[in-house]
């Protein structure tokens, strides 16, 4: 195919040239492991304290702070799993959102079935979590507050602050997700009253297979994976190198250039939105308009299906994702989605396109041709649609 | 994910559209994805399928079965088109990922209901033929293929 | 420094060109999630369903048996923590040896604080397990048993296949960490009656960050990592897909040369051994004399201690390891030295050294030759020697 | 993992051996880490340390401790002696890792112990100078430093 425009920045991103530049020599060159006492071990050791400091100073955080995991799922779990195993003394019940990534809620699930009891707070229809319900469901008993910096599906980006403030005043730790906040919204952990933080490398063109949890200095969780002495022996496992010195370039340059790029990319997210929403009927932007990620769109088409959209939009060469699950073994629809109060049948035909600092304003217009095209085509042949 | 035959028949679907007066209309959907296809016939006094059309909401595995279906049904006999099964027609679009099997399901169900609305209409009896659900619910557990 | 002769491949190794190779479009050109819809990702599916065949093909496995992990230490953490959890109905006991690695060892202890029981069963002096006592140990309430197939210290080999069938005739689940084993011996899970296996890529030339556990089907441990729908529901993470065609390549060759290999390093490995305690007194040679890994070499040299002497072998362009783990932040003597029944001071002063197939005799020699003059050295600095 | 100095000291360790007929010889070990550490004194009738040996049973910082603190001792008086503690060593080496800390603590009890055996030789009494321990234990948490 020609054309390629790849529009699922938030399910991954290629890895910058720059990135598996820095990565190659620890492959073969530098591949010592880091806890040995030679030389070759130095550089190594050297390399992971710089992507740590890189990291630590993204975030006005200590380097101390920053734990190296294999992705963000690994932090969610060790986050949500290690806090409630630590202080289980204190109480056994933890607030969530309902919109969280599966990686926190299927934690949940599992926390539920050994005995901590949770709540899932209520988003209204942009999917911002409402403060009031937040703070009536905190109890005695309560540990642990999870919610997400920004949502993956509809990118609504949350009040952080104010939830910290909250956890704050009730002396309740705060574990936020920011997997796909973290390299496209300035973050700083004190402010923000940020306890634990998940990051992923893939999600901001760094490698696939590393991520960090950060923990503020006090918070005593224990490890999750249990063994060698790695990470202030708190995470085991001989240390992924390339992917901590990819990551640490990653975010260097996400740092570097996240205000240019978040410009570009909110012109041409609003392009995409604004003509969408005008020159296709049934359609609904799902999120909120402002408090979302500069690199979000997410609509939902009356009458069509998410999957045959996406078949239909690769064909033209465009990558884009569905809050339908079909395709990843589940059936049933986005709990993001069905969590803004959208019908089953209108969750099913969402399309979420993600931009990156690569898109022109052709690539959108093209897009946004070819989805008029691809919506109309569907909508013919659907029996829901009655023009 | 899907094979040739399948993104041939999803790409350029055949017999899209409605039958006017048609035989029979039939009209499934799957709880639990939510999917739904609908199918009209067009049979002849010596119950031969004459023109078979559908319109589908659903993931491309829908799409590529219902097309598939009406394939298969054009030009038979009402019980010959009984025995197009949802094998049947996976066969013909060599084969469907382990999760997709259920809309293949959907295309034989659509195809009874279709039968069922055109024995009801002309008041016979179709042997073998039993009333369709119009929802589909599938019990057997998913189990992805490596 | 000139000379560079790596002796420490037990704790990691350089990532072949060919491995490096076979990941690098996976970063930048097939960078798709493969979870998701369009042809870019199928690209993705693909290569790890290529990685999984040929891993599950080393082991005379299943690919639906193979699960990919970010390394061997969360594979041995999912093996004994989701065991207990799923198995706990039947029993809360399991056993394991001395000698396992501390992700087995230190999970145990995990255990144990949660109210399941663990039995350590004893090696001999060569590191052998011993097997009456292992089957003495079994309890009607025994659900595991977990035992190392090769150590990573002292390259003792268990007798895995008598483990399984105890194992197997007490119907007890049996794990093995196999991490060191893994593409240095010929493994059939079927013959030796495995139900679960831990390896982990860096450990033979692929990269670091990637490791897999093999589960028996019919097995029925749920996710130790939650969230998405990876890895058939079993392990939740945005798949490390060049980590996972890297791995995957270097099973490839690993399994192909792995005969070749091991003939030239057990010759070498030999010259080595003989060399070093004929030619140095007080020197004892650690783990089974031919039990071992074709790579693996351990010695004790009294009056000495560890960590001198890998300074002092690294200025001489040599890198090894020792039992002394005081570098990486504990001050105890290596566990397994002392299981083998060495007193503190005696494993204080041990060497490790593990080949690689690019290892020459002329590099044994020369190394042979440092190390003597070394020990002599330190001996002389030492206040416990006195010649 | 260490710095010039420490490296430079363990490569060219200075003082090494022993001194026969010592006006004091003093070992003390670390219980946690096994480590050992002998020093041996030559002290002139006005008090002043003429020279300064050691042998070291012991890790790269150990070594390096040892030999900085026999520079430092030696041509000062007894007294001043008191004052190369562990910390005055690691400063003369540029610091050391914090798992390492432990090993400067090495060097100091071993001038302690020698300079005990000194006075206890010559029956006098050294101000400020306790009964050394043979095995020094250290409470501290050890935490690294990234
Ligand atoms: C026997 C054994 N098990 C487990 C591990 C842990 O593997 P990884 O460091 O890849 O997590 C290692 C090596 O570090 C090992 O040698
Ligand atoms: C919000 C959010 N949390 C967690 C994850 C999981 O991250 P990973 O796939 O790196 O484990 C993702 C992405 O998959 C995400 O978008
Ligand atoms: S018809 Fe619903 S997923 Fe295919
Ligand atoms: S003296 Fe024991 S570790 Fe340094």
């Amino acid at each position: 195919m020609d054309k390629k425009i790849y529009l699922d920045n938030a399910a991954t991103t290629p890895t910058r040239p720059a990135v598996v530049e820095a990565m190659l020599p620890y492959f073969t060159e530098f591949y010592g492991n880091p806890s040995s006492v030679y030389e070759l071990s130095n550089v190594c050791k050297k390399a992971i304290v710089n992507s740590r400091e890189t990291i630590a100073k993204s975030l006005g955080a200590d380097a101390a702070e920053i734990y190296f995991t294999a992705g963000g799922s690994e932090a969610d779990n060790w986050a949500l799993i290690s806090t409630c195993e630590a202080y289980k003394a204190k109480g056994n019940h933890i607030i969530t959102s309902k919109i969280e990534h599966h990686a926190v809620l299927h934690t949940c699930e599992y926390l539920e079935k050994n005995g901590f009891e949770v709540t899932y707070v209520d988003v209204d229809e942009n999917g911002l979590i409402k403060l009031g319900e937040l703070e009536a469901a905190i109890r005695p008993t309560t540990i642990l507050i999870s919610v997400m910096f920004a949502n993956n599906e509809i990118g609504t980006i949350q009040p952080i602050k104010e939830i910290g403030e909250i956890a704050k005043k009730h002396d309740i730790l705060f574990h936020t997700d920011a997997v796909q906040a973290y390299g496209q919204l300035p973050i700083n952990v004190d402010e923000y009253h940020i306890d634990m933080l998940s990051a992923s490398g893939h999600k901001l063109n760094g490698p696939k297979g590393i991520g960090f949890l950060y923990i503020r200095k006090g918070v005593k969780i224990g490890s999750y994976i249990h063994g060698g002495a790695q990470e202030r022996h708190r995470r085991a496992g001989t240390e992924n190198v390339p992917g901590i010195v990819g990551f640490g370039k990653a975010v260097e340059i996400a740092m570097e250039t996240m205000k240019e790029r978040t410009e570009k990319e909110v012109e041409l997210r609003d392009l995409l939105i604004n003509r969408i929403v005008k020159e296709i009927p049934y359609t609904r932007l799902n999120g909120h308009r402002t408090k979302r990620l500069p690199n979000n769109a997410n609509f939902s088409f009356q009458f069509i299906e998410g999957e045959s959209l996406l078949i239909m939009l690769d064909m033209q060469g465009i990558c884009g994702s569905s809050g339908s699950a079909c395709t990843s073994g589940s059936l049933d629809p986005s709990h993001v989605l069905l969590s803004i109060g959208l019908p089953h049948e209108i969750a099913h035909g969402s399309l979420r396109l993600t931009l990156s600092e690569d898109i022109t304003e052709e690539d959108i217009n093209y897009v946004v041709d070819r989805v008029k095209e691809i919506v109309e085509r569907l909508r013919s042949m659907s029996p829901l649609y009655e023009d | 994910m899907y094979s040739e035959k399948v993104m041939d028949h999803f790409s350029n679907p055949r017999n899209v559209g409605e039958i006017e007066n048609a035989s029979g209309v039939g009209t499934v959907g799957n709880a639990k994805c939510g999917d739904i296809m609908r199918m009209y016939l067009d049979i002849d006094d010596n119950g031969i399928i004459q023109d078979c059309k559908f319109k589908t909401f659903g993931c491309g595995a829908a799409v590529a079965t219902s097309s598939m279906a009406t394939e298969l049904v054009k030009g038979k006999t009402v019980q010959e088109a009984l025995q197009v099964t949802n094998k049947a027609v996976m066969n013909a679009l060599d084969g469907l990922p382990a999760v997709k099997v259920h809309c293949s399901l959907l295309a034989e169900e659509a195809i009874h209901a279709a039968l069922w609305d055109y024995a009801e209409k002309n008041g016979i009896q179709i042997e073998g033929l039993q009333k369709p659900k119009s929802d589909i619910h599938e019990d057997e557990e998913v189990v992805e293929e490596y």
